[in-house]
């Protein structure tokens, strides 16, 4: 067993900067949802359209603007104008013209009308992009590699997974703790997500802070989308794939829960690296599986509360 | 609805299934899919009372497929294959659902939906075993020891889907009425109370599950003995939302409205895909936002509607 | 408001309009087609959505195409030809249905079946049935032909075993010496298959290399890096990858960024259809397969004239280069003129019932731009391939393959009545002496 | 007559820093009503909560016919014989006040049969039968959440009697019913328990209802039992006046809830 680690510690810590990376880009995908769940209390399975849809017009957005000659760096600018118009422009066009109709109504009828958004921006998203695989890689090539020693090896890490998309998360969950917890706004969506009843019994327009976190989810989605878009290619089905995924996150966590999110996307990000030099077989079951064993543990998620009822 | 009017619809249903399949020969299958998952959405349709929404019944549907993809080399008979597809699914069911039965809401949905999705990937990765998304083929069984021509064959497995979904549709719809369908719609209200009067909620609701399971399993094996070819996209989580959508689709009131809504979201599919074959998601997708934000109560409420009754709760 | 309730009317009027008019339901034509039809339907199913829409618009866009050129000279046999088209994405059951709905509703005359491996062989037992001539445009599985006969089956181009036996072959004839191996391909039918025909021959042509990784990762996967790290720690010799569409671009453009490409030789059988979009991402110098023998920039085509009009007017109307699928539709389209014409002629100028049209197909010789396919007695078509390395030219935006060599058909596929894996096992080394030499340039 | 039924012994329980149980001691004689008085928070639901399995305490016993049932979940207790009805209704909102009942019927014969219906002749006789002893007869085909606030708490009794249990425990089964038919019920519901032999511990706002029909009060303070003893004795005590009454005087509870059942009996 020693021996074992010793031969395999550096590999592992190989799949600990993989799995950073990947838990980076799963966590701004399932944050945006958990929010959206914490509020709205619906599961949005559009959410991954949105992410597929970030990505595309992100890419669409940053060939564009080097095809006009403009400085590469502008390419970074591109990725996070993207995610805001999707974010912008989607989340209320949902918000007001779909989900607002159906609050109230059973649960099954609010996940329905999200899985027939699905259907509806998997083939928009088809007919704006078409079928070839779209990508722009240029702010991937722009920051260039970092050569992490590997024994007397060296292995290059693109220094853009390696610190731009850790970072970028790490910031995103920093900024909604201050946000949530600092600002007024803030914590009039967490007084909604913990006792929706209490605050629109206290006066709380809870139809503009539904408006507003879903625009916010939808802008977090894309943006993962934008910032996933640089290292992989988008082709139609991206958004089945993503969504699937943000599910078991979210799950994981306990729903409505943002630091909750960020672990398990962390969990799931690290087991799948890991799975990949220890049991490749199982990569693909890991993050279902690692959601399954933490909820036999904890019903309602790593950071879920348990809600009493009063008899 | 009163008991002889549901009759009197069924039976209508039933020559009008006879009717379009004699008339148009590639009906006959197409009806035959719609029936069969029609079956599976009687299970969606029991949890739905109790409030939960499963996303991973493509689990039952694709190992009752599997179950008749393996065995029917050795065991080349319809009327066998389909009780052990039953049986096996029954068995995963309870299993599974001596473990989901614990959640409720979301954590039921989304711990499905991981279940099946598990399940999935295992059918892509024992490649050796499974053929992987190649499936497997399935050679047409004998159907009470007849070996069929393959033209009756398709016909043999219509009124057996037929028979089953009259059976199935006549079982949830008593079940439904009996103390364990009220108790499980007690879940969906007031669960607390039923513990409070002494009554497990938690088996309430796998009582129902395990049934869900057993439908989805026959639905399965009937897929499978009709398309001949079993591949993994049956257990994706896609075909799960398939069958949740032709839930709301047929509308969750009685036991009829799970087959009118698999008979039309079929023929919805044809259509939209004759008609767009690029667009036929999308297509399906604004019917079925249509359906939710103009008739919740789904086909089977426009049809009550339509007669003059307001979509009443249980039959 | 009052949008809404129209919008909802109107989807209820196109609905009723649907079911009302019915035309879909009863049946247009009937099943004996002895006379003359007056337009001759083509029931085509391919990827209109999902990831390997990539591979299938394509091909409907060059199917459109072609009839409408081939309308416009005439039709087949004086019969114009028209196209309806499937999408394969939504599952077996949609599919085995829409099939049964062309053929027995519609009336289609033959049938083009499917991109994926799993609808091929769901539809030839249908072809068996329905008795109904089905062209397997593009599917590569052994299993179909290997497993049984189906009499009205047809694959007018090549298939697993000689897309994957041509890029090994070329790997050791030009670069003998690698020791070890790393194999990186997609989850699902595919990628075991062109794993297991690959790995099979390679043990009978050059025992004693070393497998550093075996990596499977599922279809679709958005990320690489994990698998990048792990090939660039082991540092084997060689990469092979059957890795197609969104995927390989994603994994060549991870694995360029970080110098895997330097360290390994890249084998990558299915490349062809994704160096348009790579375009300068695909490092030169790597082996680059197209599924047979149809590259842009073919060394010696049959018919260059025929060659350059095709990628000329599908660059005009997609304003891109066609990829392989699209010289699959192709090769399908001129097999189906062909059979025709020959079952025309030998019926004295009648137009052939179902039976008459599949034996024409048997041992059918039909024209490709590039070269000429013969359909063996087991409906295996017989497509030569060939294989080169990565290299930039003036002519074209992306990467090209120069130092081609053209595998004869017949070279590297099974023959007729044997199991792919036993015939691979048998491959002797003294094979590579057959190998032509390499087109210089 | 004498014999407890149900015993209490130090049952502790703190929310937090708030003691809702302190040390309680308290025996439920056989046949007797008990009733528990007290003001808000001193913890009378909590004691029901305890005995019926819903809350387990921290520290002390709890045992039914010499027993312990400590730890048993609310189902099992529920099968020993200790009925319950709550101070919020619990219904099945979407069923009819009929098929609540008859639920209640069903789980006490045996819910098990997925074929025969709930509403089989002689369990709709049985139910029919103890809503007309509540006056709900002309209610029964009503939905449960289409009900006001005193039919809503007559159906939620209507349903812990129809388990016939030999011990019932009731959370303001008075609140919310409309003064002017307040006795009537109590009296009915009286009857009905005396007549089957059932004990019965209510927790209650209203001085005239304990008076005229519990045989011993409890008065709950903070978690404790401050006097124990029959209503006369109990209820002319000055502390227990100061304490409870004078807080609450009789009728307030009932008197500032809206509504009565009016629908059912007018």
């Amino acid at each position: 067993m020693a021996g074992w680690l010793e031969q395999n510690a550096l590999l592992l810590g190989l799949a600990l900067l993989d799995g950073l990376a990947y838990a980076a880009l799963v966590f701004m995908v399932a944050v945006g949802l958990n929010m959206v769940f914490g509020v709205l209390r619906i599961i949005n399975i559009a959410h991954g359209s949105l992410f597929a849809i970030g990505g595309y017009a992100a890419a669409s957005l940053g060939l564009f603007l080097a095809a006009r000659g403009l400085p590469d760096w502008t390419g970074y600018v591109a990725l996070v104008l993207a995610a805001a118009l999707v974010g912008g422009i989607l989340g209320p066009v949902i918000e007001r013209g779909v989900l607002r109709r159906i609050y109230g109504h059973e649960q099954v009828l609010q996940l329905l009308v999200t899985f027939a958004l699905f259907m509806i921006l998997e083939d928009a998203q088809k007919l704006i992009w078409g079928v070839q695989p779209v990508s722009n890689d240029a702010p991937l090539r722009l920051l260039g590699t970092v050569d992490v020693p590997f024994g007397e090896d060296v292995i290059p890490f693109t220094a853009y997974q390696l610190f731009v998309l850790p970072g970028v998360a790490l910031a995103t969950l920093v900024g909604l703790a201050w946000f949530l917890r600092r600002t007024l706004t803030g914590r009039v969506i967490v007084a909604v997500t913990t006792d929706r009843e209490a605050a629109t019994a206290m006066g709380i327009d809870a139809r503009r802070v539904f408006l507003l976190t879903f625009t916010f989810g939808a802008g977090l989605a894309a943006l993962g989308g934008a910032l996933a878009s640089p290292t992989t290619t988008l082709v139609p089905g991206l958004g089945a794939a993503t969504i699937v995924l943000s599910f078991a996150v979210v799950a994981t966590a306990g729903l409505g829960q943002i630091e909750g999110a960020a672990i398990s996307a962390l969990l799931i990000g690290i087991g799948r690296s890991a799975a990949v030099y220890l049991a490749p077989e199982f990569e693909v079951v890991v993050p279902y599986l690692i959601m399954v064993a933490v909820l036999l543990v904890r019903p309602q998620g790593l950071f879920g509360v348990v809600e009493t009822r009063r008899v | 609805m009163r008991r002889g009017a549901e009759i009197s619809l069924a039976l209508l249903g039933v020559a009008g299934v006879l009717a379009a399949a004699w008339a148009a020969p590639w009906l006959r299958f197409v009806l035959t899919i719609a029936l069969a998952k029609g079956i599976a959405v009687l299970g969606i349709l029991l949890l739905l009372r109790a409030g939960q929404v499963s996303f991973g019944h493509a689990l039952y549907l694709s190992s009752g497929a599997y179950v008749v993809a393996f065995l029917a080399p050795s065991l080349p008979e319809a009327l066998l294959l389909l009780p052990l597809a039953a049986l096996i699914a029954g068995l995963i069911g309870l299993v599974a659902g001596l473990f989901l039965a614990r959640y409720r809401d979301i954590f039921f949905g989304m711990l499905n939906l991981a279940i099946s999705m598990v399940f999935y990937s295992l059918l892509e990765k024992l490649y050796e075993l499974t053929r992987g998304t190649d499936g497997i083929r399935v050679e047409p069984p004998r159907v009470a020891g007849l070996a069929l021509t393959l033209e009756a064959y398709v016909w043999a497995m219509l009124l057996v889907a037929l028979v089953l979904a009259v059976g199935f549709g006549m079982l949830v719809r008593a079940y439904l009425a009996s103390p364990m369908g009220q108790a499980l719609a007690g879940i969906k209200t007031r669960e607390t109370r039923l513990e409070f009067m002494g009554v497990s909620a938690r088996r309430v609701l796998l009582a129902a599950y395990v049934l869900s399971a057993l439908m989805g399993g026959v639905a399965g094996a009937i897929v499978g003995m009709t398309t001949r070819h079993v591949t993994p996209l049956l257990a994706y989580w896609t075909t799960s939302g398939e069958l949740v959508f032709i839930a709301i689709l047929g509308g969750a009131g009685g036991a009829l409205g799970p087959f009118l809504g698999a008979v039309t979201y079929e023929l919805v599919r044809v259509y939209a895909a004759a008609a767009f074959a690029e667009a036929w998601q999308a297509i399906l997708g604004v019917v079925l936002l249509l359906v939710i934000l103009f008739a919740p109560g789904g086909l089977w409420g426009m049809l009550l509607g339509l007669l003059g009754r307001r979509p009443g709760r249980a039959p | 408001m009052s949008t809404q309730t129209q919008l909802s009317r109107r989807g209820a009027l196109a609905v009723a309009a649907g079911a009302v008019s019915g035309s879909l339901l009863w049946p247009g034509s009937g099943s004996a087609q002895a006379q003359k039809p007056a337009e001759l339907k083509v029931g085509i199913t391919t990827f209109l959505s999902g990831p390997a829409s990539v591979f299938g618009v394509p091909a409907r866009h060059t199917a459109e195409m072609l009839f409408e050129e081939i309308n416009r000279a005439g039709g087949i046999g004086g019969v114009p030809v028209r196209a309806l088209f499937v999408d394969e994405a939504p599952g077996t059951d949609h599919l085995v249905g829409e099939f049964r709905r062309l053929v027995q509703n519609e009336g289609v005359h033959v049938m083009f079946a499917s991109i994926s491996s799993g609808s091929c062989l769901a539809c030839t037992p249908l072809s068996d049935e329905l008795r109904k001539t089905t062209i397997l445009w593009d599917c590569g599985t052994q299993r179909i032909f290997e497993e049984g006969r189906h009499p009205y089956a047809f694959r007018t181009q090549g298939y697993a075993t000689p897309e994957v036996l041509a890029p090994l072959l070329y790997l050791l004839k030009t670069r003998p010496d690698f020791r070890t191996l790393a194999v990186i391909n997609q989850d699902y039918a595919w990628g075991r298959d062109s794993w297991e025909i690959w790995k099979t021959a390679m043990d009978a042509l050059k025992p004693g290399v070393r497998v550093v990784a075996e990596l499977f990762p599922r279809l679709g996967a958005p990320d690489y890096s994990t698998e990048v790290t792990r090939l660039l720690a082991a540092r084997p010799d060689v990469i092979y990858s059957t890795h197609w569409g969104g995927d390989l671009v994603t994994l060549v453009r991870q694995a360029a960024e970080r110098r895997l490409f330097d360290r390994s030789t890249f084998v990558l059988p299915v490349a062809e259809a994704s160096l348009q979009i790579l375009g300068r991402t695909m490092p030169a110098g790597h082996i680059i397969g197209t599924r047979g023998d149809h590259w842009n920039n073919h060394p010696r085509p049959r018919d260059p004239a025929r060659l350059s009009r095709f990628v000329e007017s599908y660059r005009r109307r997609q304003n891109e280069y066609p990829i392989y699928p699209c010289h699959h539709m192709y090769q399908a389209i001129s097999a189906m003129q062909a059979a025709y014409e020959k079952a025309i002629a030998a019926k004295g100028g009648g137009w052939p019932n179902d039976q008459e049209l599949a034996a024409a197909f048997r041992g059918l010789e039909f024209a490709t731009p590039t070269s000429t396919i013969t359909l063996r007695e087991d409906g295996q078509g017989l497509e030569d391939q060939i294989v080169g390395v990565s290299s930039f030219t003036d002519r074209f935006p992306f990467a090209v393959p120069k130092d081609m060599i053209i595998f004869p058909a017949a070279m590297v596929s099974t023959p007729v009545g044997q199991k792919s894996v036993d015939w691979l096992k048998t491959l002797k080394p003294d094979l590579l002496a057959q190998v032509p030499a390499p087109i210089a340039g | 007559m004498s014999e407890a039924l149900l015993q209490a012994r130090g049952l502790h329980l703190a929310f937090g820093g708030v003691k809702a149980a302190d040390g309680i001691d308290l025996d439920v004689l056989r046949g007797e009503f008990l009733a528990i008085i007290g003001p808000n928070g001193a913890g009378k639901t909590t004691f029901l909560n305890m005995a019926t399995g819903y809350l387990r305490p921290q520290a002390g016993t709890i045992a039914y016919e010499g027993e312990s049932i400590l730890g048993l979940a609310p189902r099992a207790i529920v099968r020993r014989g200790i009925g319950r009805s709550f101070q919020l209704p619990q219904l099945f909102t979407e069923h009819t006040v009929l098929e609540n009942v008859a639920l209640a019927v069903a789980a006490r014969e045996g819910v098990w049969s997925p074929l025969r219906p709930l509403l089989r002749p002689a369990w709709r006789e049985e139910a029919t039968e103890v809503l007309a002893r509540f006056g709900l007869a002309t209610l029964a085909g009503a939905r449960a959440d289409a009900l006001n606030e005193g039919a809503r708490k007559l159906t939620d009794i209507a349903m812990a009697v129809a388990l016939k249990p030999r011990l019932l425990l009731m959370d303001e089964p008075t609140s919310g019913v409309a003064a002017a038919e307040k006795m009537a019920i109590v009296e009915t519901l009286a009857r009905v328990l005396r007549e089957t032999g059932v004990t019965a511990v209510f927790v209650e706002h209203d001085m005239d209802v304990v008076e005229r029909f519990a045989d011993r009060v409890a008065v709950w303070s903070q978690g404790r039992i401050a006097a124990l003893g029959p209503p006369g004795t109990v209820l002319a005590d000055p502390a227990v006046q100061r304490e409870v009454i004078g807080i609450e005087g009789p009728g307030a509870a009932a008197a500032g809830l809206p509504g009565g059942i009016a629908a059912g009996h007018a």
